[in-house]
């Protein structure tokens, strides 16, 4: 399955060792993380799949700057991560749109903070508005607009902002089929035209091999990595031949293994 | 069928606040709630009339709505004291207003300030805690000792009262910003100060707003304390002075102006807050 | 009137217990306060209740919450012309140098003359402010010859010390410390001898007055003995007077110096209050108060003389004569 | 990595306030925060100190650290006109508190039941908007009127001055609510009475507890204009009455302890708040 | 295709006449449904598709009583839908759980207002907490729960009240793939087991036909049923040949169908 990707360049950008979260409250510690080991390089497409409550949104915490492990360290070109910053961007699980500004304003807001000229600012703020299909929709608020609709906002807002790495969580879980398709098609290009890094939480394994070059899957209590598959399915999702990829053998065979890890791993009732 | 009729759901909602009680179709325009408040002044003075009329409380103490009438149009028409009764509303006014600017200005930064840094808040807290529960006339002449009899000091008490409720309605509403929303912000590219700025102030301005109304309704109980001092006009003034002479007409027509200018000051800002912070309670 | 203390002692009319509401003054009923003379005398449990201000007892009056309160005169007349019922039926003590116009040192001002166009602090609708007042038009000024400023006792202080104005007429113990750098251009003494007296008196609510004509004698019996204690032995008075008003002897004793009290017998005279068939030249200072008033624009109408003449009621102080001898 | 040194992210956010600024690993618990409060008072206290020293004002105005040290033992041991210094405080503590009390029981539930249903807002509006602006001084004449001159009225006036602002907040907290949650509530069963009890009442909590602090607040500084009318005993009329004998050292000795009371009342308050509230600003 | 539905009695629970919903904000109005007629019997099951923003969430809120159609009637058993009540239990888009409340009061709530015996509300709570695997996390508050592990909760909040209607908007969004079966076992049987109405909210194809009775797609601006078709896949996914259920022609064509009809509707760009 090893091949040399086109995406990466074999330098680690995201560095986690022996990282162990644990939450404190008056019942009890929960331990959402232990002992998570992960490089991410440069480039790759990293897809993360688990059980529910596993901790891939606490990873995802971590490797944003947005929470500090408990041991272990997170690091970033060799640092410490100290904090978010707008070379990761982050599409949050529930979109933070700002409810005092317009759509338009919401998917600005990061040009804004940076400075870029307003003409130039224009022009990508409605090209992002465009490629998610709010155009209509520039000047309502965010409460106007439904699930996915916001869903889609959040991403044009990070997007906008072309970040060296790209963290989401779930970002289209609310989305039809045909939305979903045309999104991941979208960020499947920018990663591959930016040649961004991309660290994508998801619960559906087709979206998770059409678009990563590498699949980590995590059991849950505590959030352990149980499982790193390294695919490439995303190059062949992108052309003509995508429908005969995805029925392919090997693709079945993967798909099928991916699911057997999680399914192993979860103990819910029923 | 008609389109006049029809109210759309969004309208009705934001007016009646809460969602749940879903909006009626072709409701009639007709507001009962301005029929209530109508009703309740109207009872009121009816009340107060008829309480005086039949003499049940002594008319020093109460005097009735005729001879509070008559002491308005009295006032409105000679003055009282030297000055018109627009000069009274005017120099009152003034002073609560400068005050309130005053407060606006320097408690809204400072109370987002310190909720935004906890060192800040640490060297500003003791300060605002021990002056804020202090009585205005305890602390009077020491106001009158640093800024002199005039205007200043009269200023600087309604400014003392309104400050506090604004700083700490502030702190409060920055513990209850959304931290995704200060994360998300930060991802995207804001510095602190944009933070700050962009994310933390627009995120409290409806608490803000909430504390301003009671910042300003406090200031204005504040003003005849703070007109005691070497007033000789303000409307705060002339109830006080007007009182020392048992005039208890005059004094109520002072009470209803206030009163009244206190509610269409409250509304002033409640139009405010309507139209900059239309988003309050959405999601 | 002379047997009604037998009338009392059935008990059965008695009030459960009568109320003083009183303002703190180094005066006659202070100490009756404090060496417990009323609650000897009447026989009922006393209850003394502090105010702040007189035009604040003439209001407990009118809700019929006290029955006796001090004020000053102003007070008495605006609450007599009011139509409160009330009555007069004590002097404690008329106002001399305990309360004065004082002046900065600087101004060397010895005469109202000499304030021409100043700033001066008064505390606006009190004794003070009307002896000033007075003082002035009977001068031969006009009020807008000066300017007047209202303010407290301890915001004069600070004014004065902030040179924010250059006189002050005001009472004790605000009176000496600006006479530090001041000093007295009139006094409420000299005011007094233009024909415009000032006093702090006793009023009773009428009704308590009727009902218990007994009891309000010997509230008269009680300041009395303290007026009488002042005369006989002034130290001790000083002294009570310092204890209660938690200030120095020499404070007390100035200022108790500054006024001029008045026994029961002086209380008759035709200067003071007179007697019942006789009304005092009381009745005339309030009458010209009311006048005064009026010309202020403080009180509509200017009731007519008998109402001040019928306000002093002395058959109080009468009785309490008769059952002494 | 020992176990002690371990502080886990929610422990630390919540202290933080702020997510964004997130936890630093092994930080010391060294509180900077408390000794910049510390430093802020230290300040103060020198300042004083030295301009008194100095002699740079008047020591009747601005007296001494040393001279008010001096009249609180003073006061401590031998009490301020027949009353002990304890009593003097008690009985203001009593009369706040118990006003305060009334004004939580009162101002809540109405508060929230106006926000709830816009008729009864409409019928309390008016009464509450004319009064809230109006000084207490204004009307207090009116409440000696109807409550005599005991402690009644000054407890009303207490009341009066606490209820305005917890009332304001909770008719603007209700307006707050998120509207799923009443939703939700009323898909699952709830009646309009248990929506009130179960969802508004919880929901509106984090800003009621805000309220209650300016309330609080805001009753203590009119306590000296409560307790100028017929009082004996009550730090407020201690600071009265000190004031009129220019007792300023004794002016000051109350101004301080009705400043710590302050902060003590408010302290507790804020206790209850993260007692009671754990959940402000979490979502 | 036509079948008569063991759970369906051919009653009419809810009825919508000529529906019409229009938003009005300041910069414009937006029509979220046009002429929507619908009849919902007992019994049914219905999954409701359509493109983001298309007005399903709207649609749903009508029926719940959340709001009232600015045109036409939403009626309930012959009488207008005045607003909710527990008889129509809602699964929201996003968990509205109470944060004063921890997980097992939150689930408890519609029993405590509905005045269960205490031991009865007990049992129920237990259970269904123990069916959507969050037992160990009952003590715990709304906010230390994951995406996933919120969704379950807020199910079982609504489920314990066993409602004669039961309305879900993308239940299943954020969860993972085993956790999603099971969550679409426990709702298929609750829905035999009571007889109960669904109204149910997907964009997941798959999930629609394994477990609808009706699906209804939406096309968008304005809102409208654009096609309304009946299956009976859910029958057969309940037992053991699942798998050969999911793969059959009959299923193929009538998947391919139902996509067709949603692409074509939309107009999204990329
Ligand atoms: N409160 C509102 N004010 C104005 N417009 C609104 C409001 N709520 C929804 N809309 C509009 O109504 C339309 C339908 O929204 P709805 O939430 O019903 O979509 P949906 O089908 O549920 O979409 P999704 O699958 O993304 O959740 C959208 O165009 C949306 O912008
Ligand atoms: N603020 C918090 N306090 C306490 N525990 C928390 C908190 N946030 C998350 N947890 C716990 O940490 C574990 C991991 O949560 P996390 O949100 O990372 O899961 P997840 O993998 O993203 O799940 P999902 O797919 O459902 O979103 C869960 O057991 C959760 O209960
Ligand atoms: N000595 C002033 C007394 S009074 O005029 O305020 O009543
Ligand atoms: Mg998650
Ligand atoms: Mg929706």
């Amino acid at each position: 399955m090893q091949r040399t990707y086109e995406g990466s360049n074999g330098k680690t950008v995201v560095k986690l060792e022996d990282v162990e979260l644990v939450f404190n409250s008056e019942i009890g510690t929960v331990t959402a993380l232990a002992q998570v080991n992960l490089d991410i390089q440069e480039g790759e497409f990293i897809c993360v799949m688990g059980p529910s409550g596993c901790g891939k949104s606490t990873l995802l915490n971590i490797i944003s700057g947005f929470m500090q492990p408990t041991e272990g360290q997170a690091l970033m070109d060799g640092k410490p991560i100290e904090g978010p910053d707008w070379h990761r961007g982050v599409v949050f699980q529930t979109p933070p749109l700002y409810p005092w500004l317009t759509i338009r304003d919401n998917v600005d807001f990061g040009l804004r903070m940076r400075n870029i000229p307003e003409k130039e600012r224009k022009a990508i703020t409605e090209e992002y508005l465009e490629i998610v299909g709010l155009k209509d929709f520039a000047d309502r608020k965010p409460y106007e607009l439904s699930g996915g609709m916001k869903q889609r906002a959040s991403l044009a807002k990070v997007l906008v902002n072309e970040p060296s790495m790209i963290l989401m969580d779930e970002p289209f879980g609310a989305l039809d089929a045909l939305t979903r398709d045309k999104m991941q098609a979208l960020i499947r290009r920018i990663w591959m035209k930016n040649q961004s890094t991309v660290f994508f939480i998801t619960h559906d394994v087709d979206e998770a091999l059409s678009l990563a070059t590498k699949v980590i899957v995590m059991s849950s209590r505590p959030g352990r990595i149980v499982k790193v598959l390294d695919t490439d399915f995303t190059y062949d999702m992108d052309g003509a031949n995508s429908e005969s990829a995805r029925y392919s053998k090997q693709y079945m065979t993967m798909r099928e293994s991916i699911l057997n890890v999680i399914n192993q791993k979860d103990e819910l009732a029923v | 069928m008609k389109k006049a009729d029809t109210l759309t759901s969004a309208a009705l909602v934001s007016e009646q606040r809460i969602a749940g009680t879903a909006p009626k179709k072709r409701r009639k325009r007709i507001q009962p709630e301005k029929m209530i408040t109508v009703g309740t002044v109207a009872t009121i003075l009816v009340l107060w009339y008829v309480v005086t009329a039949l003499g049940l409380v002594n008319p020093i103490l109460l005097p009735s709505p005729l001879a509070v009438w008559a002491a308005f149009t009295q006032i409105l028409f000679n003055g009282y004291k030297g000055y018109s009764l627009l000069q009274h509303i005017g120099t009152s006014l003034w002073r609560l207003l400068s005050a309130f600017g005053l407060a606006v200005v320097v408690a809204i930064p400072l109370g987002l300030l310190s909720g935004f840094n906890s060192k800040i808040k640490a060297a500003l807290d003791p300060i605002i805690n021990f002056y804020r529960p202090l009585p205005p006339l305890a602390y009077y002449t020491l106001l009158v000792m640093a800024l002199g009899i005039a205007d200043a000091s009269k200023v600087a008490l309604l400014f003392l009262a309104a400050f506090a409720p604004i700083y700490v309605s502030c702190v409060s509403a920055v513990s209850k910003v959304n931290k995704d929303f200060i994360n998300s912000a930060k991802t995207v590219g804001a510095n602190k100060r944009q933070v700050f700025f962009h994310v933390i102030l627009p995120s409290c301005l409806p608490d803000i707003m909430t504390s301003l109304r009671t910042a300003l309704s406090v200031a204005y109980t504040t003003l005849v304390s703070a007109e005691m001092v070497a007033a000789m006009t303000g409307i705060g003034w002339l109830v006080l002075d007007a009182s020392n002479y048992m005039r208890s007409d005059i004094v109520f027509v002072g009470i209803i102006i206030m009163g009244i200018t206190g509610i269409l000051l409250d509304r002033i800002i409640v139009i405010i807050q309507n139209k900059f912070v239309p988003w309050a309670g959405k999601y | 009137a002379t047997d009604s203390s037998t009338a009392s002692a059935t008990g059965d009319d008695l009030p459960e217990k009568v109320v003083i509401a009183t303002l703190e003054m180094p005066n006659d009923e202070g100490i009756a306060k404090a060496e417990g003379y009323f609650e000897d005398e009447m026989g009922v449990p006393i209850e003394i209740v502090q105010f702040e201000s007189g035009k604040a007892i003439n209001q407990a009056m009118v809700s019929g919450a006290v029955d006796f309160g001090l004020t000053g005169s102003g007070s008495a007349v605006l609450g007599i012309a009011s139509g409160i019922p009330i009555e007069m039926i004590w002097i404690h003590e008329t106002l001399g140098s305990v309360e004065a116009l004082a002046a900065k040192s600087e101004l060397n001002a010895t005469s109202l003359e000499d304030l021409k166009g100043k700033n001066i602090g008064v505390p606006f609708a009190s004794t003070a402010h009307y002896s000033l007042l007075r003082a002035i038009t009977a001068s031969g000024f006009e009020e807008s010859d000066f300017t007047l400023i209202d303010l407290q006792p301890s915001d004069i202080f600070a004014a004065w010390q902030r040179g924010d104005i250059d006189a002050a007429y005001i009472w004790e113990p605000t009176l000496s410390l600006l006479l530090e750098d001041g000093n007295i251009v009139l006094h409420s003494g000299d005011v007094a001898e233009m024909g415009f007296m000032t006093a702090n008196v006793e009023i009773v609510r009428s009704e308590f007055g009727e009902k218990y004509p007994d009891l309000v004698a010997k509230y008269i019996a009680s300041v009395d003995k303290a007026v009488t204690l002042y005369r006989e032995d002034p130290d001790q008075a000083i002294a009570i007077i310092a204890e209660q008003l938690n200030i120095t002897e020499e404070s007390a004793k100035l200022q108790m110096e500054g006024q001029n009290w008045i026994s029961a017998a002086e209380q008759l005279d035709a200067a003071n209050l007179g007697t019942t068939d006789a009304v005092g030249s009381m009745a005339t200072t309030m009458l010209d108060m009311g006048q005064f008033y009026l010309d202020q624009g403080n009180i509509t109408e200017l009731p007519s003389e008998d109402i001040f003449a019928d306000g002093i009621n002395t058959s109080f102080i009468e009785a309490y004569l008769d059952s002494k001898e």
